[in-house]
């Protein structure tokens, strides 16, 4: 039986600050600029919280931006020039996190990234060290919005995938029902009330939201019809002709995990010689030039299939779902509106018109 | 090595060859004792420093920069000098604008015979920074919490929707110049009413898909340069074709090979400020334009825009609605009250002391992904695949997440865009997280303004933009002035 | 790689203020650093050979020498370290002399300092990468633009040393502003007497092409490979079939036509031989005053001409000269001296210029030599000169000196006497400047036996007295006095200036003009024959201003430059120039726009246009680096990534 | 139209035929002078070589009454006024030399101020020739004048914009307009040595003998000016001149307003001619006007 508490919305910072105390709390906040933007932030005493989505998805809790995957320092001794030591440190560090209210898109993007990180015949240390010490707190979604589809993909507006407790917000406050145990084991540590009276209030908060959305369309051929496509430059030329070839899709795609390796310094330096992890796009030409200048993917609409097959149609062969949670970020951010929604459903309707 | 800590600052020179490190020679032959903080750079010539050395020198912990080459007119290269005067002045008012004091930044010119003077030199530059102490970094900036709101400028011109337009008229043009052309770049519908994306018009039938009005925010000059070499066409407002001019003018697309379609432009919507209006919705029922707003009905919910609350502040400061010239143009161009204000995130920044700029900037930046959106999006970022910023060779940036490195490329793209940039405020509105990055371009475009005539990019295909070019007496530039 | 480091003590030069062993020491610690040594003297044989033996033994693929500035001995230990048998270019210099021991005096922060200047050696060093120089054909011809004397002379010299010589003159005779000359300074003998042979010469010499009457247009290439566009400008006169008999010009009707030759103090034919001692002599037609070209009849020359040579229907033509050296030799104009709107600014017809007075003295001037007034034809009996009209007058912009007019000054004011022995010269001066062989007793005569009268001082104001004459005022400065001189005659001292178009051609042959527009030289005082471009030298007052026997030597001495360059049959290139990544280059031809040698161009590599460097052009100043945004075009040897691998270990 | 007003120190005394005729040609041309109110001197000779910034003070508060009024354009018949006043308004677009001109004022200036300038340049503004021609009653054609502006009108060039400081032109235009003939005087802007007046007459007397002489050598029977100061000195102070130079001249001097005032038609008396000492009825006479009633006698 999981855990179901009760915070009025006053006592949302104490409940934080309570979170806080062992964890960092990475907790939505308003950027302030001509266009506003809500990012997760470490909270702090009298930060201001806004439970709006995220304009960036809390993917760098797991995944940075850029990280160190080792360091490594050179010295010389001046008795023989020739002779140098080297000291190297790939210590993964992590810090305890809780992610503080993220959709449920954002959160499902965890568990599509747990898959190749962590299920495979390769686990990623790194990222495992982080995964491990990560606590998700995700808020349900009240509606739908106009960018979002994440009941087309498997999920939706109260789905709990990759989350450890679901907060849904009633009309004095919020009830958190924990669905894991890190979850279970987090609300226990907390002094709230208990919220099973509100619950069915927040049932019908969650019915409320699924009721509110536009219906979905069938996708689920769209693995063996987005395959059956590779070959037809034609069409992935058709959807990539406004592209930008920017990352505005991938880097805020909760579920994306393209990444590139540089060296930089050098170990004589003051801080080392470092070896760095950080996101690639696939989108950018960059992504697949080879050392010798050839590149494999230098038009825009190669990329584009790269990008669409990858969530639709690679992935869930690997995986068995989409990589894709439908958060709709790379729709809302595409500076010229590309909509991957139509580029799937024109997939999975082509291919099918030629069968 | 560290500087003489306590003692010393750091100061880099980078010094012309046959000059400036003459006389740093003759100095030194004439035993002319100097401050030990300086580190002197060989280049062949003041014209080879990339502003963007001195950039990432003062953002990575320089105190001091200064330049020194031949004077005017001893080149050794007849004109690297000239060009430099340019480039360098233009970053010298540059660098405020990031919080950087331009105090800290110097170029003078010296000849081999003048030691005695490159000892004054070195003295007075170095007591400067001695003076200004050591040099603040943006790393340790704390980051500006609240942004004041910004003040709309008034409009330069009646804003509207542009519903009277003749876009019958504009898709019978397009539709006769069709069979020319590989295709036409305009806009469509987008992923719903309120949006609009680019629509490229290969057959008569998507010429009905085109679509003219405040959503149409997307410049379609973007795509122009990859169609180098064929025919094609591109409908443009106001705005948009200033970017065609400047691509005309960098050969990047030749005048024959392209047709301009145009209808005068009434205003384009701030769509940020459209979103925040119309909150979370799911469902646009309906959009309705009446002559001076948009009226928009989503999830049973009707909101009315007037254009004047809502159009882009680029189209409240905008002087050109109709295009600069076009093959097609269709409608009459509306007045426009020629008033020069300061654009608002300039004026935000200007209302701003140093310290309060770099703690902005930092502030803001911090949340930049480097997706390249801006860079992407910007029609005179050329470059594209071979950006310097991801590459190795030349390896001017890392792929590391700080402050200094996300600044230092909007430092590139504000730079390598100084004369060529059209403010056409593609790079800000393309950025997902909403940095307000167009300041540093509209700083420059002010600078080259002042300095060179009045220069505003994206008029005349025909003329010479001002960093590529120079003046042997400069009217706007008196680098001589300081001691 | 394999770097050794090298701190010079220089005697004590360096070791008195900078710890030597302790730079040496730090040194081993920078990254590839495998060998440190401390030779006393470096550039001695024995430090050089210490050099060579250490790379060997070590196998050191790159050196630094942490020593005196480069400037003074780079070219040494490339050397060195090339015989050692590494590319020359695999070796950097830290300058610990001039910017450090020699400036400062507290050795812990010189210490440092050097150490670190060592650290930025080796930085940029591990950057380098081995160039080569390449060589190529010279073609063995000159060219000379100007067929003044200082042209002339260029042009007789290389003939004679057997090296082919192209010589293009604007005017449709050669003799520049000399044969213009009434007489010379400061023996008083006829310019034409003793220029006139040597235009002879160049007319008769074998290896003398002519082309008068032309302009150039276009310049490419660069040194040992020049190809000149010649724009030959239509004289409506076959000069193939053209005798220069003057039967043409007796007959043209058009007689009012302004004689540019006389400085417009007469007039001439619509058809003419500017002089009789003209070379090459032959007839033109003014286009502007020919009665057949402005109003389509006439035609008197054509039926008179005896050989047919008069084509009205002539066009310009081009001829492309492919040459491998280049003389300038483009000579000067006086300036415009109307902006002295206080001497009338030439609305009084007898304020003159000294060229123009010039013409009214020669015998083959317009009045035949007889000194006349230009407004009412009287002989004058007070002519004043007035000197530095336009030279060294700042608040006009000018305030270089014209060099020659004191002297010609007094020349003329000589020769007025000797032409009308009643009248009185007075010559206003700022100070007389007489350098020259036999030029002060010159000046001197001319007030002691001429009895001219020198008043030091400028002159204020010049206008009419309404009875016929001129009041002059000035001021004499010795006696602290103003004075004012009724004069028939006034006669100034104009300034020059490069003479016109020179700006043109300085930008079609990439060389730089000062603020007067004169050809800069590449050393004011040492190489004041070259300019900066290679291949370029100049001869005359277009490099500046200076008198007939200055003229005459820079003339051969440009010559001497040019045979001593064709003594080479091959030329080697720099290495160290500019080269384009076509990969990362989009062809947007800015480097293009800026270069200032035009040593790029475009070039179309599988239907892309890109940019592409002339390698024997670049002179590697590298301004195309900072002006491409994608990085594509880098200067070899200063490549971004290597500047930028001194930045960063600098700043960091 | 109305115009603002500074007569100027010199109008209130020595010249005030200068005034009378500039103000009665005006009225001709259909130009309502609207005079200061409350001006006061505009700082001339003493001030400005004694103290630059009280000088352009005093010439400021006469601005700034200008820009309170809201006039466009403020004309001053005098030279020396209307340099004075011309300095001060560029001085002022000096942000320092501004705050230093305020503090000496009661309140601070306006931070701008209308364009000065010189009656003729705003008589040739407001009229063109052919319309000045129109307004001519009786020709000028049996007149031949020298004009001569002095030596500020014109100078410097680049803050007093009145055309070619060695050859200003436009006093011949509106004389031409009334058919004088007028002759191109080379001393047009020499110095009358009007500066060194009292500390050295001599000096004076033989710079203004110089023009005398010329426009006397040049046939003319008057010299035009627009300056208070060079009147005097060519006229009043006449016979000192004609004593260092040893001669006589008998030159009428006229103010330019006062030829164009004849031309109009204006009686002698309304222009102040008796005011001259030498006498203009040579002019008159040539004519055919009456002799002014007290005409200067000699």
């Amino acid at each position: 039986m999981s855990a179901i508490r009760f915070v009025t919305s006053e006592g949302l910072p104490t409940f934080l600050a309570r979170l806080s105390r062992n964890s960092r709390v990475l907790a939505p906040v308003v950027k302030d600029s001509p266009k506003p933007s809500v990012m997760f932030e470490p909270w702090r005493e009298s930060m201001p919280v806004i439970l709006k989505k995220a304009t960036v998805p809390p993917k760098d809790a797991v995944l940075p931006q850029c990280e160190s995957l080792f360091v490594y320092k050179k010295s010389k001794n001046a008795d023989n020039p020739e002779n140098v030591a080297l000291h190297l440190d790939d210590t993964a560090h992590a810090t305890p996190t809780v992610i503080f209210a993220c959709r449920p898109c954002d959160a499902r993007g965890f568990a599509v990234l747990d898959h190749p990180f962590l299920d495979g015949q390769f686990v990623d240390p790194y990222y495992k060290a982080r995964r491990e010490r990560l606590a998700v707190i995700t808020i349900t979604c009240s509606s739908g919005c106009n960018t979002c589809f994440c009941h087309w993909v498997g999920g939706g507006p109260t789905s709990p995938e990759g989350s450890d407790v679901l907060m849904t917000e009633i009309d004095d406050g919020f009830v958190l029902q924990s669905i894991t145990d890190v979850g279970q084991k987090l609300l226990d540590a907390t002094d709230l009330s208990d919220g099973k009276d509100a619950f069915p209030k927040v049932e019908a908060a969650r019915k409320a939201a699924w009721t509110s959305l536009v219906p979905a369309p069938d996708i689920k051929k769209a693995p063996q019809n987005i395959a059956a496509l590779f070959n037809r430059e034609s069409f992935w030329q058709k959807h990539a002709s406004s592209c930008l070839s920017c990352g505005a899709c991938t880097y805020f795609c909760p579920s994306c995990y393209c990444f590139n390796i540089t060296d930089e310094g050098d170990g004589f330096d003051k801080n080392g010689g470092r070896r760095l992890r950080s996101w690639d796009n696939c989108m950018s030409s960059l992504f697949t030039r080879e050392a010798s200048g050839h590149n494999p993917r230098t038009m825009k609409a190669i990329r584009m299939r790269n990008r669409i097959s990858h969530k639709f149609s690679a992935y869930p062969r690997n995986w068995g779902n989409f990589s894709c949670s439908g958060c709709g970020r790379c729709i809302g951010n595409c500076p010229v509106c590309l909509d991957i929604r139509d580029i799937v459903q024109d997939a999975v309707a082509v291919a099918d018109s030629d069968v | 090595m560290p500087v003489m800590e306590g003692k010393e600052l750091r100061i880099v020179g980078f010094l012309c060859n046959w000059c400036s490190y003459g006389s740093a020679d003759t100095a030194g032959v004439a035993r002319a004792w100097q401050p030990t903080d300086l580190r002197i750079i060989r280049v062949p010539c003041s014209g080879r420093v990339d502003p963007l050395f001195i950039v990432k020198s003062l953002l990575n912990g320089a105190d001091g920069v200064l330049v020194a080459g031949c004077h005017p007119r001893d080149c050794h290269y007849s004109a690297g000098n000239f060009y430099a005067r340019r480039r360098l002045e233009v970053l010298k008012r540059f660098l405020p604008v990031l919080g950087i004091n331009d105090a800290r930044f110097e170029y003078t010119w010296i000849s081999a015979s003048e030691g005695q003077r490159w000892q004054q030199m070195v003295t007075s530059f170095t007591n400067r920074i001695h003076a200004l102490g050591p040099a603040p970094r943006f790393e340790n900036a704390t980051p500006l919490p609240k942004v004041v709101g910004m003040a709309l400028p008034p409009s330069s011109r009646p804003l509207g929707t542009g519903k009277n337009a003749p876009l019958d008229d504009l898709k019978q043009g397009i539709k006769e110049k069709l069979p020319d052309l590989e295709c036409v770049i305009g806009w469509q519908r987008g992923y719903d009413g309120v949006h609009t994306a680019p629509l490229f018009m290969k057959i008569p039938e998507d010429v009905e898909k085109l679509v003219w009005g405040p959503f149409n925010v997307a410049n379609p000059a973007v795509y122009l340069p990859k169609f180098k070499g064929k025919k094609v066409g591109i409908v443009v407002k106001g705005c948009d074709s200033r970017s065609v001019v400047e691509l005309l003018q960098e050969h990047l697309v030749a005048r024959e090979d392209v047709t301009i379609f145009a209808l005068p432009c009434q205003g384009t919507l701030d769509m940020s400020r459209v979103k925040e209006k119309l909150g979370r919705y799911t469902v646009v029922d309906n959009v309705v334009c009446d002559e001076t707003e948009v009226i928009i009905t989503v999830d049973g919910k009707k909101h009315r825009l007037p254009m004047n609350d809502f159009a882009q502040v680029k189209c409240r400061l905008c002087t050109k609605p109709m295009a600069v010239f076009a093959d097609t143009p269709l409608g009459e161009s509306p007045e426009v009250e020629i008033a020069t204000h300061v654009p608002p995130e300039l004026a935000l920044l200007d209302a701003m002391n140093l310290d309060e700029r770099m703690a902005y900037w930092s502030g803001q930046i911090t949340r930049c992904l480097r997706c390249y959106a801006c860079r992407n999006a910007c029609p005179m970022c050329v470059c594209r695949d071979y950006c310097v910023s991801d590459s190795r060779d030349p390896r001017w940036m890392t792929q590391e997440a700080d402050v200094t490195q996300k600044l230092f490329f909007q430092a590139i793209h504000a730079l390598h865009l100084a004369g060529r940039c059209t403010g056409c405020g593609e790079c800000q509105r393309a950025c997902p997280v909403g940095i307000p990055i167009l300041a540093l371009r509209q700083q420059i475009a002010r600078t080259v303004e002042e300095l060179f005539d009045d220069y505003r990019a994206g008029f005349d295909p025909a003329a010479v933009p001002p960093l590529l070019s120079y003046e042997v007496e400069e009217k706007s530039i008196r680098e001589r002035e300081w001691k | 790689m394999r770097i050794g480091v090298f701190i010079c003590h220089c005697g004590s030069n360096i070791a008195g203020t900078v710890d030597c062993t302790k730079v040496a020491e730090i040194a081993k610690k920078f990254p590839d650093v495998v060998y440190t040594a401390e030779p006393m003297y470096t550039c001695a044989e024995p430090g050089q050979t210490a050099m060579e033996d250490a790379i060997h033994e070590y196998r050191l693929d790159g050196v630094v020498v942490a020593s005196c500035s480069p400037r003074m001995h780079e070219a040494t230990f490339r050397r060195t370290v090339e015989r050692a048998g590494l590319n020359r270019y695999m070796f950097e210099m830290a300058n610990i002399r001039e910017h450090v021991s020699w400036i400062g005096k507290e050795k812990d922060a010189n210490t440092n300092k050097a150490a670190e200047l060592v650290e930025i050696a080796v930085a940029k060093l591990r950057n380098n990468r081995p160039l080569t120089a390449k060589t190529f054909d010279v073609t063995k011809k000159v060219l000379i633009a100007g067929g003044g004397v200082a042209g002339i002379q260029s042009a007789l010299d290389c003939a004679d040393g057997g090296v082919p010589v192209i010589l293009v003159e604007r005017e449709s005779t050669i003799g520049g502003k000399m044969a213009k000359l009434d007489k010379t300074f400061p023996t008083v003998d006829c310019s034409a007497c003793i220029l006139g042979p040597k235009m002879v010469d160049v007319a008769q010499h074998p290896n003398i092409t002519l082309h008068a009457y032309s302009e150039i247009e276009d310049v490419s290439g660069y040194v040992g490979n020049f190809s000149v566009k010649i724009r030959k400008l239509a004289t409506y006169v076959d000069w193939e079939k053209c005798t220069g008999c003057g039967v043409c010009s007796e007959k043209c009707p058009s007689k009012k036509t302004p004689d540019a030759f006389n400085e417009f103090t007469g007039t001439t034919t619509a058809v003419s031989i500017s002089f009789p001692q003209a070379i090459p002599k032959k007839a033109v037609i003014n286009a502007r005053h020919c009665r057949q070209l402005t109003k389509g009849k006439c035609g008197v020359c054509a039926k008179f001409c005896p050989t047919g040579a008069i084509d009205y229907a002539m066009q310009d033509s081009i001829v492309t000269e492919e040459v491998g050296c280049i003389i300038a030799a483009t000579g000067y104009d006086l300036m415009d001296w109307t902006v002295y709107r206080e001497y009338g600014g030439g609305a009084y017809p007898d304020v003159i210029t000294s060229l123009q007075y010039e013409r009214l003295l020669s015998s083959s001037g317009p009045t035949g030599g007889h000194l006349i007034r230009p407004s009412d034809g009287g002989e004058p009996q007070n002519v004043v000169f007035v000197q530095c009209v336009g030279s060294r007058d700042k608040s006009i912009g000018r305030p270089q000196c014209s060099a020659f007019c004191c002297m010609y000054t007094a020349k003329q004011a000589v020769l007025t006497k000797e032409h009308l022995p009643e009248s009185q010269s007075y010559v206003f001066y700022m100070d007389i400047r007489a350098p020259g062989k036999m030029y002060d007793e010159f000046t001197r005569r001319a007030m002691e036996e001429y009895g001219v009268e020198y008043i030091r001082g400028r002159v204020s104001a010049i206008y009419p007295d309404g009875l016929g004459q001129y009041v002059v005022m000035g001021s004499d400065t010795l006696l602290g006095e103003p004075v004012e001189i009724k004069a028939d005659l006034v006669v100034l001292a104009v300034g020059i200036e490069a003479a016109r178009g020179t700006r043109a051609l300085a930008e079609k042959l990439r060389i730089s003009y000062d603020k007067s527009g004169f050809f800069m030289e590449s050393h004011v005082k040492l190489k004041p024959v070259e300019t900066n471009t290679a291949g370029v030298f100049l001869a005359g007052v277009c490099q500046g201003a200076k008198d007939i026997p200055a003229s005459v030597a820079q003339g051969s001495a440009a010559a001497a430059k040019v045979m001593a360059l064709f003594a080479r049959d091959k030329l080697e290139n720099n290495p160290q120039i500019a080269f384009v990544d076509l990969r990362r280059c989009v062809g947007c031809g800015k480097c293009i726009r800026c270069c200032p040698f035009g040593a790029i161009k475009e070039k179309d590599i599988r239907g892309e246009t890109k940019a592409q460097v002339i390698e024997t052009v670049c002179q590697g100043c590298g301004l195309c680096t900072s002006t491409c945004p994608q990085g594509a075009a880098q200067l070899s040897h200063a490549t971004d990534n290597q500047i930028l691998a001194e930045v960063n270990a600098l700043c960091r | 139209m109305n115009y603002a007003y500074y007569p100027g120190c010199s109008t209130q005394g020595a010249s005030t035929d200068y005034e009378k005729s500039t103000r009665a040609v005006c009225a001709a041309l259909g130009m309502n002078l609207v005079e200061l109110p409350e001006w006061n001197c505009c700082g001339s000779t003493p001030a400005h070589a004694v103290d630059t910034e009280l000088s352009a003070a005093l010439c400021v508060r006469n601005l700034d009454i200008a820009a309170r009024q809201e006039s466009e354009t403020l004309l001053t018949p005098c030279p020396s006024c209307l340099s004075n006043l011309k300095h001060a308004a560029k001085r002022m677009q000096n942000p320092e030399a501004r705050a230093r001109v305020n503090e000496l004022l009661d309140n601070p200036a306006a931070s701008e101020f209308p364009a000065v300038t010189s009656v003729m340049q705003g008589m040739a503004a407001h009229l063109d020739a052919k319309e000045i021609a129109s307004r001519t009653r009786k020709s000028l054609s049996a007149l031949t004048f020298a004009p001569y502006y002095g030596c500020l009108m014109s100078r410097p060039a680049e803050i007093m914009k009145f055309g070619d400081p060695e050859n200003p032109t436009l006093m011949e235009s509106l004389l031409t307009a009334c058919s004088a003939t007028v002759l191109d005087f080379p001393l047009k802007t020499a110095c009358c040595g009007a500066s060194y007046g009292i500390p050295e007459r001599s000096m004076t007397a033989r710079l203004s003998a110089r023009i005398l002489q010329l426009a006397t050598d040049m046939k003319v029977d008057a010299i035009v000016v627009a300056c208070p100061l060079c009147q005097m000195n060519l006229d009043l102070r006449q016979p000192q001149a004609e004593k260092a130079a040893d001669t006589r001249f008998a030159m009428p001097v006229l103010y330019f307003t006062q030829a164009l005032g004849l031309a109009f038609g204006f009686s002698p008396d309304t222009l102040g001619l008796e005011k001259l000492r030498v006498s203009a009825d040579s002019l008159l006479r040539k004519l055919g006007t009456g002799a002014a009633n007290a005409a200067g006698s000699r």
